[in-house]
């Protein structure tokens, strides 16, 4: 008998970015003989009762790909106790079938943070964001900022958050007004509005890190890095695990230090870690830095205030 | 010129025509006269375009008018002056007549359209400013847009729907002085009127509808008010209505001084003192636009004084809501029935219960009675012979006549001390006009007292105990009835003081 | 505040303005005539879908603007005909059409990439600078190095303001929104003007999602107009239903959205949410401030109904 | 019920047109369809759903009635539905534990209600003293409104370490009681008949009514008839405010137990929606919104169970309103006023 798991995007896995990174998952999961059903643009209102039809319709794993599941799914795990919920970008698990996924988004904004300072000839980078305060953006950003003023402790990092994860106009202009203000490096944790921050840095040739692969596509001289988020991955190891092992309310937090996945890696294009305007002496840094992460030398912790907006 | 043969049209169950033959001859001025709801503004939008008739031909100059529109009908020659107005508020005078006007030209001069409108209305006497905007016009302003825009446009055919109503004596005579005109360079005009008098004078020939179908038709000469008026309705309503002799009772309205500016600082009333006893009637004539309709609004609560007083039975008023004006006993007549004294759109129970609709019988602590709204609509639909279909018809769906009725019921029908009646016969057929008169009368005879404004002299001399002219947001010294000289009034009413040129 | 802060805001003003320009200027024909546009965010929407479509497709910019125009008047029509031939409710008709739009590109994108998730990567439209205007101080960067279709956005509002107030067809368009049965006596449809003006506001209303797609992001994404319909409605209420007014309308929203992110970068003590209410509690104050308003035109709202 | 048949024919054909696209997308619409009905109806458990979706639809679209009938164009659900979420949250969250859920509701329904008409009140206020169009105040203040949502809910209402902006669960005594055990069926859709039916009998039966249709049908006629514009229109206004801050409280102690960004989602428009195609009449906004909440709880389950891309439920919807729009719209002019 097939196993069956069922994803929920918050929004369209038409937005070249967390959606459609997130339904590669189900496209794995797939070619691993698992029998898929998936729901996009599933809003808030209509979360309980989506996670409750997937679990009588009886999906092993049942997948909410955004920390707003976690409410939805700690109101419905208890009536289904045979099925495991899955949270992505989730904060923290629910016993007993509840379960919380991350990539650690404080080493990723850290190594960002690092390059960024290094890459800045202006000693002024930013970050566009948004949701403002929601853990793993804190996380991301707090990071970014703790992690160029480490090499850097001089340097101006403006951190400026807009209205949408998803309106890449909105992004762009964000990013413009950053670059305006001297910053040569932007980083940001967009959905389908980072391509905006990409747009922005092709246009005034100044660096950035996108998201995926696509984001190098649009502008190869200025896109230094992505941050590749191995949702496939994370979703596959867990779902595949849960066949065997009791994976409910747990918080498992995927980086450099973790078994079986990094959770994200950092790649430029196909095999290739960084642009290759990248010196060595910085590539060398940032391994470094990622070796430190996975013995666990390295530990970032951060506060809302290392993520708050402004400089 | 014109030949109209079987026209038919139904509004849902209402017959408003048929079978009418109508035919205008080259340079003829036919008269079209019938009761309210006879169908005559029917025939006249069937014939340019405006509904489409069920049935029957249309030949316009030895032309077939067929599924045609008011584009169609304007290009083939006709033109048309509604009975209500098709004139767009927000805009300028010059706008309205550009709007119609194709010699306008694809991009607008606006100046020298302006200076067109001056010469021509000037030509006329019809004394329109080009720049003002309609909104702020007063209704008999805004019917000689109507009419300069209709002349403008240079029709053959010229359509005149009840153009006169709202017109003063001098320009009823200047307008048909204006048909003459026309007629003479043998253009040929469809006159509606209710007024008799005007129909005589003017028109070669008229056509009677009664319901919706010919009863009668033939040439003026040797008719009479009398004969035409049975044509309509079957009895002869033209006689002069009888009127008691009242001793009038105590003042009931005290106004003194009252004055009024408006938002751009113009005096709109300026000192204006009368008083009012208790069983009589102050007629007040004047043209159109003169602040009959400020004095109206401001004494019905409706717009503010800027200065003066208003005393009704005691009470200072002056600055009273409306429905303390209403507690006081003050009733009032708007001019204007399709947006102001009546929500067509409601039933006739719910209209006549408007102005005291949170009081017994119609309410109870906030509560509606409908068995209240439904008796009180039923006495009053059979005291002042309201015809509808019953008290849940829409107003809408009742002749302007009737429509009147229900107006005159509610506000005369719970005996107020002080009426304010402005224009109440407007647009009314001779035998609800009557109707009016007998009631404002009937409402003197039991004590009340009215302030009737009009800009037909004739109503103003039948009706006044005591007579008084407006002009210039300025009243005249009211004189009795029997002091009054018909010529002096004119020239009053034309803003000459007939007093300062003696000196 | 020095000189190229303020220069680089003004800029950014212009080009945030620009997609509401269109929009605005589409939404005030279809208001002048009579008809609720409140479906100009679906019709942008279709704008930025076709013209990403188009240019995707061609590779040619005029192509995508084109079909960006087809699009928003495509939707434009089912607004004209439920309004006008059926009499539907005209605010609730754009509703729905915002909704369907919102569907229909989703649908189409990925319907013709064959179910996976497309990628369309454009290139976007670059600054032209205006030859020797550009150089100007201070205003040259402003007005004269920017994107064509902010130059587009801005210029056509001449037409518009000319169109309506100095040619005979906008009389008439203008009193059809005023009073149908008026424009109707003297011997124009109604009905006809209301779709035209439907029409033309759609094509408008499509460039307006154009310049999204094609030139401030290069692609095409789910919803990317993200209610900019509804800002351009407002500004269209804020310039009292005027072609320029609704210029200063679009110039205003897109000043505030502009310093929203230039306020966050001064680090002031509260958070992202809070300086991003400002747009509108600014909007509001100020025309509380003005305290004047112009109406509606008279008949928007109204079906209008030949007997 | 020529309209009843039309309405049904525009049904059919929005239905119709989008099983070509459902076909379009390598589906059958026979299996889609039947998927939509037993989603709407096939269990108890989704007519709760669908029950419960619907009731914010109904509360904020008796509001949204009254306002339109006397032409005051509120579009303000959206942020009065927000403001009133917050309100109620606020109520439950700071009340000290082991207060009687019985009272602490009621305080909650009413803070939600009084946020709501604040909110709305505020609207009239710019309005009415400013002379600021009433189309603009509240859609600007519906930005504002679900702004501070996310303002609230970041600081002073937000749990620590949530992966959302979310408050904490509410406590058990703020959840609004089930109407059927066993079910998500809350209380709420009683509040949203008797909000119609009470808006029916306030529109037709009281001075109030009778004072917001002739204000509707003629503000010259309201001013003769002395009937203060103003008064009205706070009255209305705030009255909206309070149907739709209701719905706000409904929503979050209902639905979700807690306040979360985003859970209101679009209501107040498909109030708007809801209410001009039930023709302006607070009872008929009762079959409407459910019609659109059975609809929408449909549609979601049909692309779960059959796999159709999301995008087509917007485009079912967004037909099936266009449709009987038209429907609507050709018998509207007998409209009793
Ligand atoms: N749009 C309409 N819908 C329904 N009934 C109508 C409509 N217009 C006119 N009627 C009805 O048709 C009949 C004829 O109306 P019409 O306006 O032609 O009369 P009229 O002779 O011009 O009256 P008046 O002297 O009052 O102007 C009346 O019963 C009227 O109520
Ligand atoms: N003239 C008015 N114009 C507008 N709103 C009014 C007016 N009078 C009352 N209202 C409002 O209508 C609502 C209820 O009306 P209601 O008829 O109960 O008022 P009321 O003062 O009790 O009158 P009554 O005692 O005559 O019934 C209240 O919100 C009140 O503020
Ligand atoms: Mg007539
Ligand atoms: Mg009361």
């Amino acid at each position: 008998l097939a196993q069956k798991a069922a994803f929920l995007f918050p929004g369209s896995i038409n937005d070249q970015s967390w959606n459609a990174q997130g339904y590669l998952g189900a496209e794995k999961l797939k070619s691993l003989g698992w029998q898929i059903s998936y729901s996009e643009n599933v809003g808030a209102a209509d979360m309980v009762d989506a996670l409750r039809d997937y679990a009588r319709q009886g999906n092993n794993v049942v997948i909410g790909h955004t920390g707003r599941f976690v409410s939805a799914a700690e109101r419905v795990g208890p009536d289904f106790p045979k099925t495991l919920f899955l949270v992505g970008s989730g904060s923290k698990g629910a016993a007993p079938n509840v379960t919380s996924i991350d990539y650690d988004n404080t080493q990723f904004g850290y190594l960002m943070g690092v390059l960024a300072a290094r890459m800045s000839k202006t000693g002024k980078i930013g970050s566009v964001n948004s949701l403002e305060g929601i853990p793993n953006v804190t996380a991301q950003v707090g990071a970014f900022r703790l992690g160029a003023k480490s090499v850097r402790p001089d340097i101006e990092v403006k951190v400026i958050y807009i209205k949408s994860m998803e309106d890449a106009a909105e992004a762009k202009e964000a990013t413009l007004s950053l670059i305006a203000g001297g910053a040569d490096f932007i980083s940001g944790k967009l959905n389908a509005a980072q391509s905006g921050i990409i747009q922005a840095a092709k246009e005034k040739n100044v660096y950035a890190n996108g998201r995926s692969y696509g984001h190098t596509e649009i502008a190869p001289d200025n896109v230094l890095t992505n941050i590749v988020e191995k949702w496939a991955d994370m979703y596959t190891a867990a779902a595949e695990a849960s066949k065997t092992t009791d994976m409910g309310g747990k918080y498992i937090l995927y980086g450099f230090n973790t078994p079986g996945s990094t959770g994200a890696e950092l790649s430029y294009g196909e095999g290739q870690a960084y642009n290759k305007v990248v010196p060595k002496a910085v590539v060398d840094e940032l391994d470094g830095l990622k070796k430190k992460f996975a013995s666990g030398e390295l530990k970032i912790s951060v506060t809302k205030e290392d993520a708050r907006g402004g400089i | 010129m014109l030949d109209m043969r079987g026209i038919e049209k139904s509004y849902g169950a209402v017959k408003a025509n048929r079978g009418i033959d109508l035919a205008v001859a080259d340079g003829a001025i036919v008269g079209l006269l019938g009761e309210n709801g006879s169908g005559k503004s029917t025939l006249m939008k069937v014939l340019f375009g405006i509904v489409a008739a069920d049935a029957g031909t249309i030949t316009f100059k030895g032309r077939a008018l067929r599924h045609h529109g008011p584009r169609a009908a304007i290009a083939a020659g006709l033109g048309m002056i509604h009975q209500h107005f098709t004139l767009v508020d927000a805009m300028s005078v010059t706008e309205n007549i550009m709007l119609a006007w194709d010699r306008a030209g694809w991009w607008l001069r606006p100046k020298d359209i302006a200076r067109e409108i001056r010469s021509t209305s000037a030509a006329f006497g019809l004394d329109i400013d080009p720049d003002a905007r309609v909104a702020d016009l007063p209704h008999g302003q805004r019917q000689r847009v109507e009419i300069m825009k209709a002349i403008l446009a240079g029709a053959e055919l010229l359509i005149l729907d009840e153009p006169t109503s709202n017109l003063s004596p001098p320009e009823v005579a200047g307008l048909l002085d204006v048909m003459r005109r026309l007629k003479a360079k043998g253009h040929s005009i469809i006159f509606i009127s209710h007024k008799l008098d005007e129909v005589l004078e003017i028109c070669d020939e008229v056509v009677v509808l009664r319901d919706g179908a010919v009863t009668g038709r033939g040439p003026t000469r040797g008719a009479t008010k009398a004969s035409l008026a049975h044509m309509m309705v079957g009895r002869d309503v033209t006689a002069t209505v009888a009127r008691a002799d009242i001793t009038p009772g105590a003042t009931v309205l005290r106004v003194s001084a009252l004055s009024r500016h408006d938002a751009a600082g113009l005096a709109r009333l300026d000192d204006v003192s009368f008083s009012l006893r208790a069983g009589e009637i102050l007629a007040v004539a004047g043209v159109d636009g003169n602040g009959q309709t400020d004095l109206a609004e401001v004494l019905a609560g409706l717009l503010p004084a800027t200065g003066g007083g208003i005393d009704l039975g005691g009470i200072d008023i002056t600055h009273a809501a409306v429905k303390e004006r209403l507690a006081a006993g003050l009733a009032y007549i708007p001019v204007d029935r399709a947006t102001t004294s009546l929500v067509p759109a409601m039933t006739v129970a719910d209209n006549l219960a408007l102005r005291e609709f949170d009081q017994p019988p119609f309410s109870q602590g906030g509560v509606l009675r409908k068995a209240g709204f439904r008796a009180r609509a039923l006495e009053r639909m059979g005291r002042f012979d309201i015809r509808a279909a019953g008290p849940q018809s829409p107003a809408r769906t009742l002749s302007g006549g009737n429509q009147q009725k229900i107006v005159l019921a509610r506000e005369i029908g719970r005996g107020p001390k002080v009426l304010v009646a402005f224009q109440p016969t407007w647009g009314l057929d001779p035998g609800a006009t009557r109707f009016v008169i007998e009631q404002i009368l009937a409402l003197r005879a039991a004590g009340g007292a009215v302030l009737y404004l009009s800009a037909a002299l004739d109503e103003v001399l039948m009706l006044g105990d005591r007579i008084a002219v407006m002009h210039g947001g300025r009243l005249s010294e009211p004189k009795p009835r029997a002091a009054v000289d018909v010529t002096e009034i004119g020239l009053l009413m034309a803003g000459i003081d007939p007093g300062a040129r003696a000196a | 505040m020095d000189l190229a802060t303020l220069t680089e805001l003004l800029s950014a003003t212009l080009r945030i303005a620009a997609p509401l320009m269109f929009a605005a200027l589409g939404g005030l024909l279809s208001e002048r005539a009579g008809t609720f546009a409140v479906g100009i965010e679906g019709m942008m929407l279709a704008g930025a879908f076709g013209g990403a479509l188009a240019v995707f497709a061609t590779g040619s910019t005029a192509a995508g603007l084109a079909v960006s125009l087809l699009a928003g008047m495509a939707l434009a029509l089912v607004v004209a005909l439920a309004t006008t031939r059926f009499r539907a409710d005209q605010m609730v008709t754009g509703l729905a059409v915002n909704i369907l739009s919102l569907g229909l590109t989703s649908f189409l994108l990925r319907g013709l990439f064959g179910g996976r998730t497309p990628v369309i990567r454009l290139p976007t439209l670059p600054a032209w600078p205006v030859p020797l205007l550009s150089d100007i101080p201070l205003l040259g960067p402003v007005l004269f190095r920017q994107p064509l279709l902010v130059y587009a956005a801005f210029l056509l509002t001449i037409p518009v303001a000319l169109f309506l107030a100095k040619t005979r067809t906008g009389l008439m368009l203008r009193a059809v929104g005023e009073n149908p049965e008026a424009a109707f006596a003297v011997g124009t449809d109604p009905q006809r003007v209301r779709v035209a003006a439907i029409l033309v506001g759609g094509a408008f209303a499509g460039l307006g999602g154009a310049v999204l797609s094609l030139q401030e992001v290069g692609t095409f994404t789910d919803g990317m107009t993200n209610g900019r319909g509804f800002i351009a409605l407002a500004a269209i209420i804020v310039g009292r239903w005027n072609p320029f007014g609704a210029m200063a309308g679009c110039l205003l929203f897109g000043a505030v959205a502009a310093l929203e992110s230039r306020i966050q970068g001064w680090g002031l003590p509260v958070s992202s949410y809070v300086v991003q209410m400002v747009p509108y509690l600014v909007a509001l104050a100020l025309l509380a401030g003005i305290g004047r308003s112009a109406r509606m035109p008279g008949a928007i709202g109204v079906p209008f109904v030949r007997h | 019920m020529r309209t009843l048949a039309m309405t049904a024919g525009a049904i059919a054909l929005a239905l119709l047109v989008t099983a070509g696209l459902i076909l379009l997308a390598g589906k059958s619409p026979v299996t889609a369809y039947g998927a939509l009905l037993r989603g709407a109806f096939g269990s108890l458990d989704r007519v709760a759903f669908a029950l419960n979706k619907s009731t914010p639809y109904i509360l904020a679209g008796v509001g949204v009635a009254l306002c339109f009938r006397a032409k005051v164009i509120n579009i303000g659900g959206e942020g009065q539905i927000a403001v009133g979420g917050i309100a109620a949250s606020a109520v439950i969250l700071l009340a000290p534990a082991g207060s009687p859920p019985v009272l602490m509701l009621a305080l909650a329904m009413l803070a939600g209600a009084a946020g709501g008409a604040v909110w709305a009140i505020l609207a009239a206020w710019v309005f009415i003293k400013r002379n600021v169009h009433e189309v603009l105040c509240t859609l600007l203040l519906n930005f504002v409104g679900v702004l501070l949502v996310s303002e609230v809910l970041r600081a002073p209402l937000g749990e620590d370490g949530a992966g959302f902006p979310q408050s904490p669960l509410f406590p058990r005594a703020g959840w609004l009681p089930k109407l059927i055990p066993g079910t998500d069926l809350h209380i709420g859709i009683l509040f949203a008949v008797a909000a119609a039916v009470l808006g029916h009998v306030l529109l037709w039966r009281t001075t109030f009514g009778f004072r917001l249709r002739v204000m509707g049908a003629s503000r010259p006629a309201a001013a003769y008839v002395g009937v203060s514009t103003a008064r009205a229109t706070f009255a209305v206004m705030a009255l909206a405010g309070a149907l739709a801050g209701l719905a706000g409280g409904i929503e979050v102690s209902g639905v979700h137990n807690r306040l979360i960004e985003g859970f209101s989602h679009g209501f107040g428009f498909n109030a708007v929606a809801v209410a001009l195609i039930a023709g302006l009449n607070p009872l008929a906004v009762l079959p409407a919104g459910l019609f659109l909440g059975f609809l929408e709880a449909g549609a979601l389950a049909m692309q779960r169970e059959v796999g159709v891309p999301s995008s087509l439920v917007y485009v079912i919807e967004g037909l099936m309103m266009v449709f009987v729009l038209c429907a609507v719209g050709l018998n509207a002019r007998n409209r009793r006023v």
